[in-house]
């Protein structure tokens, strides 16, 4: 038994086990194991069946979908479409923030009903084109006769029974998952008997752990350790995250904050200048970013998404840097002799966050803009740049599709549509605004993906944000493991590793 | 009786202590930075969340009123429940505390005994070689910084050799409601390199207030009296010499210790050990106010009574020392 | 303990101060302070540092016509001037809060020793408070109500480190401060401040001496510990701490240059540090100063 | 007298010659000594202060301290060279062979330890074959023999918890402890008052006489060389100037320092002239008192002082243990201009007082006046108007020295501080000082461990005296040095009472010191004023019994 025990070394924290109470892969990521999702996300972002076997428009604001026959909780009670009607109503009435993150996929849905056990009907309020990538997100739980369950019950792991090809066993919070094999699973099943996660939140000790064979899968390690593992005989798989990481410019104020000329006075808000974008994008060196900073596991960046992902554009492709031709730009838009900025950014949140303001630094050094990089916890960071008291920072967007990036960091902020969540910069173009909403409305296919990537080219010529890389997931794994097959949003689950032929 | 009134005194500072400190950690957190940020998934959440999760976690509240919420809910025995994790948050210190305990008990045992071992062998042998390998090895020891001394005891023990596991808590046994890992053989082994981590600058320094105090103690006229009454040199050093170094050495045994429970983040950080001082400073980068207090909290009343312990210990060790309240 | 012969001469309490390890802390203060003479390249100087030589092996011949002795980090700059300018900034972060601390510290301690009753309740308690106060958070108050900067890092490591030499001065203080030497001050017309500072405290200070170098290493590494979060000194001018920390992550990677050379340094400057201080100690103590 | 000379003398020193290193060169501390101590023999050293007496009773047992070289000589014991001997073979004879007690009897104990605990440990150290008890009860013995009350009690004590005779006593107990067959005893007796310092000498008559113990003896006190001493060696600048059999060398001494030293030894007049000042008991001073005006009236008044001793720390923590009862409604007066000694058994509470008005210690009391301001000695401290005005010279000279300061800084610290005027200030007063002290200018520079005994105490009379007091307590200030010195320091003090207007409180176990410099004295017992009256009427007309017992107890020899 013991060779079929999968060890893992994980990063993600599982902060609690309410399967809704957070939407951060720190929790999603390992409660996939215990339930699941109607919809399932495939590792090329399509959608694939989870627990509903198909799903169809009925009308504009009605949806259909079909589930799964002969699935069983991990109690041995059946799964039907009452599970999935409480599900939503947890998620949308039952929890209160700051377990608030879910409500986002629920917002469009009117109501949900079940004709029959294995039928679920959403109505939702206006056109919901992307209702089954919303749905994807959301794990589906048992109801429970009592009522809600409560967060405290399910981290207390009494009422913990999901679908999902693992059982729970045992879990101490930030510090070790245990599950074992759920045999009664609807698929196939599952390879390992027992899983361990154990979350080990220094790279450096991840590294030393999948190094000595303490555990056999290692996520997100540190690029630049790669050689060395693979020295020492562990297998290394990659894949760019679908995410981006990216520079903000604050645009609506006169002046920026540390903004300032040469000799320190400040001056009128340069960025709101689009050859200034333009000059300042055009002279960050991302090849020193991809190669050296994130050595070689990462790619350099020109759009939200990794190129050739559902809603990219293929016109848009990363350059080298143009420091002449930025140096003319910036001369023409009034700055010969460049300016001085603070360029800010977390410290220690993503990976290469705090040498890409060096590196950024360097590269527009050439361009005579004089750069202070500042990087600071990512909490001071966030609520400094939520007071609106950055200039110019470094930020990063994933979401499950590219149009959830656009959405939240190019729309214009409306408080009511929750548009623009992450458009701290303040950027608005309705024009745009138009073109995603459009895109935004059509169903799930090739026409939907087309129209983003042209919306995407549309906007990026602003060049309201400079793209710096998407980076790569690292996995290792031992010998115990025969293959892992990488997800570009970032998941550890023990169902992505086979185990090896003996 | 005076115990009464020293211990009572002793009670009532405590107590204005956690007062000052929980406003501290209060009004600091609330300095840093707005926790809100970390509670919701900043990558997508809509302005909507964040306002609604700030008015549910109360910051919207002034500042002196959240303080005052959190003093009524202190005075029915409850810290809150952590933002982030959304346990209660006591029992979340509570249940980190077997792991940092047996970590910081064996560093400090260890320390404590090879500490004055160590120094005490070196300076009843001065000059020699054996003195100057401790002297010397024991300014190395303290000059590695801890993050690099857990990485070469982790390449050495556990990459190159293989003889210990690089990180993690092994397995556990579970008495007196909290999960224990020296009573198994594999925890035990995953013991080893963090507690040798946490020891080993400890012995250092141990060894040199040993070997520095008793140098300067065999000076004294009633060691060479110890000397001309025909005491042997072991007597002398253990019965004299060490009570007689023993007060700064106790102190800082006392610091030390109080220092591993609350702020061994490093080595509990390289050695994926789940203990209090990570959880403190995943908590304050996080911002996660329950947390931070439940944490400060336990580290304040750790470090009173062990401080009113060493206090103690000073008047059993010197009778000279009158003890305050 | 053994009793040499008294007839043999005692070896003479070496007075010397040109020790090697003396002559070390010197050569490393001399270094940090030639340091833009001495160093190939300003790592401070963005213009200067060339991001696709980052990582380049020890010997490299960069495209500045750098000679990269040591090799560049992980941003392209100069391992050998990296140390050379980061020993500037940690020797005086590191020293200046240490002997801050230390001073605030032994009064504090010696004070609360000497009056004993409420005095020494009330300092004790401040100590206790102190002790409770992890580095991060104090140091994350300081920097983000005071802003960024060496001095901020400074004052945060001395309320970091005050309360460690108060308690251990107090210790010995308390049972020195019944000896009759202090009972003869007490009874000339001399201030409290100068019985405390002038008999109590050089009486009281031999553990403090023995823990100030071991202080220093300490600051260096604290200071290290807040620049890699983010709350230390400005990341594009890397302190020797700071250079070691982020050499740190490549411990384990074949790029052995980025964190081994800056390592060295920090241990032999920390080392050297620690053996001056034992000179101290030795120097400090009247019985071993012969007339 | 009766020396037994056996083929091999017990101690044998030899040309011995030891020298200091410093940083300042190579000084010679003793120069060529050589003498032989018999079997059943005392021999006594006396000589100058800073002679280099001590220095050879530290050659002698092998502990001389750092940057000291005996530079020639041998020093024999049983015939065998120490300096031969391996370092563990000479530990090997201390203790059981030759045993010794420091001059610095307080700072020979170890502070954290009871003082049973100390001779218990050498006891079962030299004799390890004894039983628990047996040890315990050797132990209560040795207290026993050296005259410590209730040694059941003190057993548990730790030293500071003892008065200056008692740690002295217990110091000689732990000598003893080890039966061995040569002491070196420097100064064994300075704290001691009469009837016990007989008691002690009895005893170590007894050992010498009964069972040939040899003796060093290393002392400034006449009466004991007198009445111990077989023979004595006298020195002076670290030579051997006179050695001669004691009777020869009282009656006939040959060397001019010699001649000078036996002149200097004050002695006891008990004429029964009448008395000059004061008639009786203290009823009458203090009504005499009371009528002088207010610049002859009393400068310090005590009703009803009392103090108890709690326990230490940890006891007073948990209210275990019992509390000793130093002093017991002590009232006195001290005229202004006047010197009022306190004599009386060790441990009657001498020290005691004198701590309790330099606010080194709590007491209680009905009323305390010092200066025509009424203190309160309920709280230790120092009342503001009175500070530097009281001034004291501590029992123990080495410990109330800083031990990081060096002479110097000490005086210059003294004089900085009390000084009222620019004149007072100037550092020349501190050279003046030191050398009517009968102090080279050398030991300025000199850290108090690089002092001998008698350096040590008159550079705390130098600091008193410095500190310009209007009222000075003066707790066996003499006790270290030799008796010439010790006439020039008394004739300073007196000098210092009649010109500076100084008051004194002069304690002492020396009678003819008391005599010569007081005009009132005190007598106490067991925390109680026993006696009290005009010197004269003390030393002449008193009938108290313990009065009477204290000057009859004597050392014979002087009493003529
Ligand atoms: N550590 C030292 N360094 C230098 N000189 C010293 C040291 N110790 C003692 N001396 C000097 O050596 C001389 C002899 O000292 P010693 O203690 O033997 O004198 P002593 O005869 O015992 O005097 P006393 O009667 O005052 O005790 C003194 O002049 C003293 O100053
Ligand atoms: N700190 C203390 N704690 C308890 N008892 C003490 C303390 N100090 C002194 N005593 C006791 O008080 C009594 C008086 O002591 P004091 O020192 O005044 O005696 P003394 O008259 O000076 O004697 P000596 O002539 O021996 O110096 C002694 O019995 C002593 O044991
Ligand atoms: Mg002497
Ligand atoms: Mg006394």
């Amino acid at each position: 038994a013991a060779a079929q025990e999968l060890r893992v070394a994980t990063s993600y924290k599982l902060m609690t086990l309410d399967p809704h109470y957070s939407t951060l892969n720190e929790n999603s990521s390992l409660l996939s194991h215990i339930y699941e999702r109607l919809v399932y996300q495939d590792e090329h972002l399509n959608l694939q069946p989870g627990l509903a076997t198909s799903w169809r428009r009925l009308s504009d604001t009605s949806w259909e979908f079909k589930l799964r026959e002969n699935v069983r909780f991990h109690d041995g009670s059946p799964f039907t479409s009452d599970d999935v009607v409480y599900t939503i109503e947890r998620i949308r009435n039952f929890l209160k923030p700051p377990s608030g993150g879910f409500q986002a996929y629920t917002k469009g849905i009117a109501s949900v009903s079940a004709p029959d056990p294995l039928t679920v009907i959403i109505d939702t309020d206006g056109s919901q084109p992307t209702l089954p990538l919303s749905l994807s997100a959301i794990f589906i739980m048992h109801r429970d006769a009592s009522g809600f369950a409560t967060t405290e019950a399910l981290n207390a792991g009494t009422a913990l029974v999901g679908t999902g090809p693992y059982k729970f066993k045992s879990w101490r919070s930030g510090e070790i998952l245990e599950l074992t094999r759920n045999d009664d699973y609807w698929g196939d099943r599952p390879s390992w008997s027992e899983v361990k996660f154990r979350i080990v939140e220094s790279p450096a000790a991840r590294v030393a752990a999948l190094s000595t064979g303490d555990v056999d899968i290692a996520d997100f390690l540190p690029a630049r350790d790669v050689e060395a593992i693979k020295q020492r005989g562990a297998k290394v798989e990659s894949v760019p995250a679908a995410r981006l990481n990216f520079l903000q410019f604050e645009l609506a104020k006169e002046a920026a904050p540390g903004v300032t000329d040469k000799s320190g006075n400040t001056i009128p808000n340069p960025f709101r200048d689009q050859k200034v974008r333009q000059a300042l994008s055009m002279a960050i060196d991302r090849g020193i970013l991809v190669e050296k900073i994130l050595s070689g596991f990462g790619t350099a960046a020109a759009q939200f998404f990794p190129n050739g992902l559902a809603g990219t554009s293929s016109n848009l492709t990363a350059q080298p840097p143009r420091y002449d031709e930025a140096k003319a730009l910036l001369a023409e838009a009034g700055f010969p002799d460049g300016f001085k900025l603070v360029l800010n950014g977390p410290a220690g949140r993503y990976p290469g966050d705090g040498e890409t303001l060096q590196a950024v630094a360097q590269s527009w050094a050439r361009i005579g803009v004089s750069v202070q990089p500042v990087a600071v916890p990512f909490s001071v960071f966030n609520t400094k740049r939520g007071a609106g008291e950055y200039g110019v920072w470094y930020g990063g967007c994933s979401g499950e599709s590219v149009d959830v990036c656009l959405e939240a960091v190019l729309a214009s902020p409306d408080a009511e549509s929750g548009a623009g969540a992450l458009n701290y910069g303040q950027y608005r173009n309705p024009a745009f605004d138009e073109m995603l909403e459009k895109a935004r409305a059509l169903d799930v296919g090739p026409a939907r993906d087309k129209a983003l990537a042209d919306v995407t080219d549309f906007v990026m010529k602003d060049q309201p944000i400079a793209p710096l890389y998407h980076f790569h997931h690292i996995f290792g794994y031992g010998e115990r493991v025969g293959s892992y097959v990488m997800h570009p949003r970032g998941w550890t689950t023990a169902m992505q590793a086979s185990p090896a032929a003996k | 009786m005076a115990l009464l009134t020293t211990i009572t005194g002793r009670l009532s500072q405590a107590f204005l202590l956690l007062l000052v400190m929980s406003l501290i950690g209060f009004i600091g957190i609330h300095s840093v930075g707005n926790p809100v940020y970390n509670v919701v998934n900043i990558e997508t959440a809509t302005p909507e969340d964040i306002r609604r999760a700030t008015e549910l976690l109360g910051l919207d509240q002034p500042l002196w009123r959240q303080y005052v919420v959190f003093v009524q809910n202190l005075a029915t025995g409850s810290f809150g429940t952590s933002y982030i994790y959304h346990l209660p948050a006591f029992d979340l210190v509570l249940s980190k505390l077997p792991a940092t305990l047996e970590l910081a008990v064996g560093a400090i045992v260890i320390a404590t005994i090879a500490g004055t071992g160590l120094g005490l062998l070196a300076v009843t042998r001065p000059g020699t070689l054996i003195d100057r390998i401790v002297v010397t090895a024991t300014v190395f020891a303290l000059s590695v910084p801890s993050f690099w001394l857990s990485m070469m005891l982790i390449l050495a023990g556990a990459v190159m050799t293989g003889w210990f596991p690089p990180g993690g808590r092994g397995s556990t046994v579970e008495v007196l409601g909290g999960d224990w890992s020296f009573l198994t053989a594999d925890g035990l082994k995953h013991l080893v390199l963090p507690t040798l981590a946490l020891a080993i600058p400890n012995v250092a320094l141990i060894a040199r207030l040993a070997r520095a105090g008793t140098v300067e103690v065999k000076k004294t006229d009633f060691v060479r009296f110890c000397i001309a009454k025909g005491l042997s040199g072991r007597r002398i050093l253990f019965r004299h010499a060490l009570p007689n170094i023993s007060l700064p050495i106790i102190t800082i045994v006392g610091l030390q210790f109080g220092g591993m429970l609350a702020f061994a983040v490093v080595v509990e950080t390289i050695f994926a050990w789940p203990g209090v001082g990570k959880l403190l400073i995943d908590s304050i980068q996080l911002l996660d106010r329950p947390v931070v207090m439940a944490t400060l909290t336990f580290i304040s009343i750790a470090f009173v009574a062990l401080n009113a312990l060493v206090d103690l210990l000073y008047a059993v060790l010197d009778p000279r020392v009158r003890i305050s309240a | 303990m053994t009793h040499q012969p008294s007839t043999t001469l005692k070896r003479r309490p070496s007075r010397r101060v040109c020790t090697p390890p003396n002559l070390i802390l010197a050569l490393f203060v001399a270094a940090a302070v030639a340091a833009p003479v001495l160093a190939p390249q300003n790592p401070y100087d963005p213009l200067q540092i060339f991001g696709w030589e980052a990582s380049s092996p020890p010997g490299t011949i960069g495209s500045g016509g750098y000679h990269y002795l040591l090799g560049t980090d992980g941003l392209g700059r100069d391992i050998a001037s990296c140390i050379l300018y980061g020993l500037r900034i940690s020797l005086m972060v590191s020293i200046v809060s240490a002997l801050a601390a230390a001073a605030i510290g032994l009064t504090v301690g010696v004070t609360a020793a000497y009056f004993g009753k409420w005095v020494d309740a009330i300092i004790m308690r401040v100590v206790d408070l102190q002790l409770s106060l992890p580095t991060m958070l104090v140091a994350l108050i300081a920097i983000v109500t005071l802003g960024p900067g060496v001095d901020r890092i400074i004052l945060a490591l001395i309320i970091v480190q005050w309360a460690t030499y108060a308690r251990v001065v107090r210790s010995v203080a308390l049972s020195e401060a019944g000896k009759p030497y202090i009972d003869a001050a007490r009874t000339m017309p001399l201030s409290n401040a100068r019985i405390v500072l002038r008999h109590l405290l050089p009486n009281s200070i031999a553990p403090a001496i023995t823990l100030l170098p071991i202080e220093i290493g300490h600051a260096v590494a604290l200071e290290a510990t807040l620049s890699f979060l983010g709350l230390g000194v400005p990341m594009d001018q890397p302190s020797l701490g700071s250079t070691v920390a982020n050499g740190f992550q490549y411990l384990l990677t074949g790029q052995y240059w980025i964190s081994l050379f800056p390592g060295f340094a920090l241990f032999g400057l920390i080392a050297a540090i620690n053996f001056a201080g034992e000179d101290i100690r030795r120097i400090w103590d009247p019985r071993n100063r012969s007339i | 007298m009766t020396i037994e000379n056996s083929e091999i003398p017990p101690l044998d020193v030899r040309n011995l010659t030891l020298q200091h290193h410093g940083a300042s060169g190579t000084t010679t501390i003793v120069r060529d000594v050589s003498f032989v101590l018999g079997r059943g023999e005392v021999l006594g050293i006396i000589g100058e202060s800073g002679a280099g007496k001590s220095t050879i009773g530290n050659a002698v047992i092998g502990l001389l301290g750092a940057g000291f070289e005996q530079s020639s000589g041998t020093v024999r014991v049983n015939g065998t060279a120490i300096e031969t001997l391996t370092a563990s073979k000479r530990h090997a004879l201390r203790g059981r062979t030759i045993a010794s007690i420091f001059q610095d009897h307080t700072s020979s104990l170890d502070p954290l330890m009871t003082v049973g605990a100390q001779l218990s440990e050498t006891i079962s150290t030299i004799f390890p074959d004894l039983p628990g008890t047996g040890v315990r009860q050797r132990a209560l013995e040795l207290l026993q023999r050296v005259g410590i009350p209730d040694p059941n009690g003190r057993y548990h004590s730790y030293p500071h918890q003892l008065s200056g005779g008692q740690r002295q006593r217990v110091v000689i107990a732990i000598a003893l402890a080890g039966s061995p067959s040569i002491i070196v005893a420097d100064e064994p007796t300075s704290a001691l008052d009469a009837t016990v310092q007989k008691q002690i000498l009895r005893v170590l008559r007894g050992l010498v006489e009964e069972t040939g113990l040899s003796l060093l003896l290393i002392t400034h006190d006449m009466s004991v060389i007198a009445e111990i001493a077989d023979s004595v060696l006298v020195m002076k600048d670290g030579e051997v100037i006179e050695h001669n059999a004691t009777a020869a060398l009282l009656d006939n001494p040959q060397n001019a320092y010699t001649r000078s030293l036996l002149s200097a030894v004050p002695r006891l007049r008990l004429s029964h002239e009448a008395p000059a000042i004061g008639q009786g008991g203290p009823d009458e001073e203090a009504a005499q008192c009371d009528e002088a005006s207010e610049a002859d009236g009393p400068v310090l008044v005590v009703e009803n002082l009392s103090k108890t001793f709690g326990n230490h720390g940890l006891q007073a923590l948990f209210g275990i243990g019992s509390a000793t009862f130093a002093l017991r409604n002590v009232s006195l007066q001290l005229r202004r201009g006047g010197v009022l000694g306190i004599v009386g058994e060790s441990g009657s509470g001498k020290s005691t007082i004198g701590r309790i008005l330099a606010g080194l210690e709590t007491g209680s009391a009905d009323k305390v006046v010092m200066n025509g301001r009424v203190c309160d000695v309920g709280s230790r401290g120092r009342s503001g108007g009175l500070l530097g005005r009281i001034q004291m010279v501590f029992q123990d000279p080495a410990s109330s020295l800083n031990p990081r300061l060096t002479v110097a800084e000490t005086l210059m610290e003294c004089v900085r501080f009390t000084a009222r005027t620019e004149h007072d200030r100037h550092p020349s007063r501190v050279t003046e000082t030191v050398e009517r002290l009968g102090l080279s200018k050398v030991l300025l520079t000199r850290y108090p461990h690089q002092l001998s005994g008698g350096q040590k105490q008159r550079v705390c009379i130098a600091r008193a005296l410095l500190a310009g007091p209007e009222i000075m307590i003066a707790d066996e200030p003499t006790s270290a040095l030799d008796v010439s010195v010790q006439a020039e320091i008394l004739a300073l003090l007196k000098q210092a009472v009649s010109e500076r207007n100084l008051s004194m409180i002069f304690i002492s176990h020396d009678l003819a010191v008391v005599q010569d410099i007081c005009d009132a004295v005190c007598v106490m017992k067991d925390g109680r004023i026993e006696d009290y009256g005009a010197s004269d009427f003390i030393f002449g007309r008193s009938d108290n019994p313990y009065t009477r017992h204290l000057i009859n107890a004597r050392p014979k020899i002087f009493t003529l």
